[in-house]
């Protein structure tokens, strides 16, 4: 188990003992916009000199993944979890829109075995921030023709919130300076990197240890959601690798996208534009049940997967 | 130390709501306000402040009966059926009423 | 705007009591309560923050007569004789009886 | 639940005059202040505390009439002027008079 | 004099001067969970491989010496002190338990002179919080046989506190890791570590620093017990590492630990369970007079008395 | 453009853009002390070893600089302007004294450039901070002789203030621990801050961003003086580098010192002893309009100006 995956336990072991431990919030904010800088940068500096042709066509696939997600979720949510339209509207949102920390443990996974994939990966983590919530907003509101979504305030929130801004303007940063002109900072955003992710999955594993009661409380079918969906995600985005033809790297790292669920970027959209969702549902599966599921078993699994599926060089 | 009757206004609720409010508030004739960063417990469970969706605040607006009035109806149509809301009103004194 | 009477409970004290606090509050029958973290000065001297058994908290407790008159009763009791604590309480008016 | 009556002051003000109203309410006779840092907007502007010269503080002072009276006097002819101040005023009861 | 020790010095004089000048309290938080979580990482990945034959009865002198030392200290600040009991018992639980950052500073010193110590001195700072606050506050209350201790709460607030659950977690991912998994971490968690430490103790200088008053007022008796206790604390200290066969720089760093009083754990668990005493009293002893001198005058003393002691290698 | 700058020009982007991202005031304390530091422990190695015959008429010329320049700004801001007289003494007093980041980001062109600069600038730093904050407010209190100034309590703000105490401290660490004994904490203050200071600048665009709205209304002058104060000051820097002899480095540094205006030191210290200015001006001035002005086209401009009049190994 990679290092960084340990500090989640010792979080999540920590909160479930009854510690009172946390971090200051001032520190998982400094945590959070350094993470998403430094993922940029890296995307950023590597973009410089890639053929725009081949990316431009995968963009489009790495949306239409973001689009069909939550159109998988919201059916099984309203019939087997019968939720209200609201709250599986938010679901499907979560789950279909990604995770860039867990995005960033996929890398440190390949990293430790030295697997390559294609550098401009960040581009896609932005591009699959919004659509989904896009998708799970309309399903939720489709039966309500009286209802309009403030879509302005929306795409105010998702595209200028703290994950695109930092993503796209990591990426900026590193594409202008390139990889000579990004050195001066390179001690801090690259041979830190794995280290902050370490403090700040620690934070993750309290504050996801501090969700036990509720999970529990929202029953089975919520748990059982929040490890099949992700399964089930993965498989769609390896096929859609498949298609891409992305390296072997990146079709774990396409997996991990799609079986990643958002509780960053989405729950801030959605308390404003759905608010008839109930927020604590969506956080307790998202961060509760899937991210733990994602970092200590789904990305090795779906690593296996994509072997399975005869991905060269896979797991 | 000669005061003019206002009334004060607190509510307690989830930042996400700030800048609405503060956009509500000034629109409904509040001539300023004050916000500060809290935590604590109610109907809708512990609000923590341990997580971004988790965090509270509280905001204070001194006005004269009639805008307080309108804001109280505001918030309760507009934000209570959806989001973590308290709110409370007490009667308070100050001593520029132009100000308020 | 009608509002219904009820009483405002603030407790400004050490850190180190708000999960007791919390506790009691809830145990003595109040609804919900609004934490701060504030600095101050008193009888036990300048409380400045800056070290962690130096912090202190502002607890805020909207509640009945009666909820409010047992909390202050049992604070007085429990915590006055050996922590920093300054209590008072004001008139208030809700919105929303049912929810304090 | 018997109370003894008495004034609470809350300034809300820059941060920069913390140590001065610190020092002056000692010295006017209050027994004590309490501190929270807070953001909001009034006659002058913004402060959204995103900037060191931005930030504000909330001071809450409980004590007699005429100790509030004479801290309301001071401020208004020392610093209204020329900063960000707001101030109200109170009733407030409190269990142990001797201490504010 | 080591350069970290330069930063304390700064801050006390920034302070004494009367600068305003304050670090966040968050940022204050963020070192004191870093500093906590890198000492238990070091020793853990050096735990591998160790003979548990030694440590275990290691480990039991060294608990036996957090017991004895509260028991030295009580009688003299009963009787020669004129303390309440409350008050004795909370200085004797403070000086019995530990300051892990005067530790630091110790093996700072040891760094700084190439002197080998045990690895698994981080498992015996764990070892030392705990038992002087059980005692401490055993000896308050022996009078009292009607006041009930909440001993549940207590080991809670100790066991589940910060500098235990941050130690014993550092300790359980360095352990688990061992020397090549920590390494994606190390540029955080090694490299930077005298660095953090120099902060942190700039802002305890300035805590220090401001406590100069509150010493002023509780008189010389209180600045004498501060200096002269963790002197003898620290020869028993040595006494104790001759007979646990320590080396050389494990015998100064068990001094150090004897001669620290807590300013951490200790209060917390004390302002909880021991509540008639005096916070003010406890912190200004172990945090304005014997953290000052450790790191000064304190640690190369201990060096020199375990020179004159016999102890090979020594200063 | 330096990648540093980059990250400044981010956060004015993303304020501009809307955006609501902030980085949380305690990283903001944190970083802006961790830089103090850093410059002032960097100029004090290389302090060891210097001749202070050299530095002392040195630092009386930069003293005389620092008096100098709010008196050519006062009467253009009397006069041109038509401010007030505390206006017009706050916004002379910003401009004469220093911005700690515009220097740092100097150092950062200079380093990109492989040019030299006497290595004990900082102390020249600390020099500058000062004196003008004291001449602005004697031109505005000129015309008011019944108003005394409170100078003990100014004294204290500025000299005991977070500037001046840290760059000091930082001078005396680096002096007293030498080029060897700096080494432990090498890792933090050199080698991370490059890195720490782009941080740094993307708040500081962010802050910058918010200021547009203000700039507009405060009119075009004050953008003009914005501009122009900063180029006619370096103009009179570089012949004041003249006279003292400076390196080319030197030289460009010194322009930058005097381009450069106060947004620390200078507004705190005002705002208590020149109540009766309106901050708002000040700060939108030199953080709104002289800030990012001088580290994107400022900088380079006053290397030319250098090259121009004839400093050897200029630009
Ligand atoms: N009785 C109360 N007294 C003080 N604060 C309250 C009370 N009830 C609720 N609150 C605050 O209001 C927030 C939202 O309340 P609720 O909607 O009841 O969950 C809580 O998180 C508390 O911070
Ligand atoms: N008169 C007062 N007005 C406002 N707050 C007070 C007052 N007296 C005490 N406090 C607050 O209550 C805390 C504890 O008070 P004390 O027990 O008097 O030291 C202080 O640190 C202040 O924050
Ligand atoms: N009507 C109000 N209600 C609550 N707080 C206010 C009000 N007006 C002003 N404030 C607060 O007082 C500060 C200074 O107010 P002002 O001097 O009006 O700019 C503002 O930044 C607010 O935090
Ligand atoms: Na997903
Ligand atoms: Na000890
Ligand atoms: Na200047």
């Amino acid at each position: 188990m990679d290092v960084v995956v340990l500090f989640f336990l010792l979080g999540v072991a920590a909160r479930l003992a009854g510690s009172d431990l946390r971090l200051p919030e001032a520190l998982y904010e400094a945590l959070s916009i350094y993470l998403l800088l430094a993922i940029g940068i890296k995307g950023g500096v590597e973009l410089a000199g890639q053929p725009l042709a081949t990316v431009g066509p995968q963009a489009l696939a790495v949306v239409a993944l973001g689009v069909l997600l939550p159109l998988v979720a919201f059916p099984v949510l309203r019939t087997v979890g019968r939720f209200n339209r609201y709250d599986a509207g938010a679901l499907a949102a979560h789950y279909g829109s990604v995770s860039v920390v867990t995005f960033a443990v996929a890398v440190t996974f390949l990293a430790g075995r030295d697997l390559e994939y294609e550098p401009y990966f960040p581009v896609f983590v932005v591009l699959m921030e919004a659509p989904a919530i896009v998708v799970g907003i309309v399903l939720a509101r489709a039966g309500e023709p009286g209802r309009r979504v403030a879509w302005g305030a929306l795409a105010h929130e998702v595209l200028l919130g703290k994950s695109i801004v930092l993503l796209l303007g990591g990426l900026a940063i590193g594409w202008i300076a390139g990889p000579t002109g990004i050195v001066p900072v390179k001690a801090l955003f690259s041979d830190l990197f794995k280290g902050v992710l370490a403090i700040f999955l620690l934070e993750m594993g309290l504050v996801a240890g501090g969700r036990a009661a509720e999970i529990r409380r929202y029953g089975a079918f919520l748990v059982a959601f929040g490890v099949a969906m992700p399964v089930v995600a993965a498989a769609i985005g390896i096929a859609f690798a498949a298609v891409m033809d992305l390296s072997a790297g990146g079709t774990l790292l396409l997996a991990t996208l799609a079986a990643s669920a958002s509780y960053i970027a989405a729950p801030a959209a959605l308390r404003i534009a759905l608010p008839e969702a109930n927020p604590g549902l969506s956080i307790a599966a998202s961060l509760g049940v899937t991210f733990p599921f994602n970092i200590t078993v789904g990305i090795p699994l779906y690593h296996r997967m994509a072997a399975w599926a005869g991905v060269p060089g896979g797991g | 130390m000669q005061t003019h009757a206002k009334k004060l206004l607190v509510v307690i609720t989830e930042a996400a709501l700030e800048k609405l409010l503060v956009r509500d508030l000034r629109r409904l004739g509040a001539h300023g306000y004050t916000v500060c960063d809290v935590r604590g417990g109610g109907e809708r469970g512990e609000r923590a402040a341990d997580w971004e969706a988790d965090r509270s605040i509280r905001v204070e607006v001194v006005g004269d009966e009639a805008v307080v009035a309108a804001l109280v109806e505001h918030i309760l149509a507009t934000y209570c059926a959806n989001y973590a809301v308290s709110m409370y009103v007490t009667d308070c004194g100050v001593m520029r009423p132009h100000k308020f």
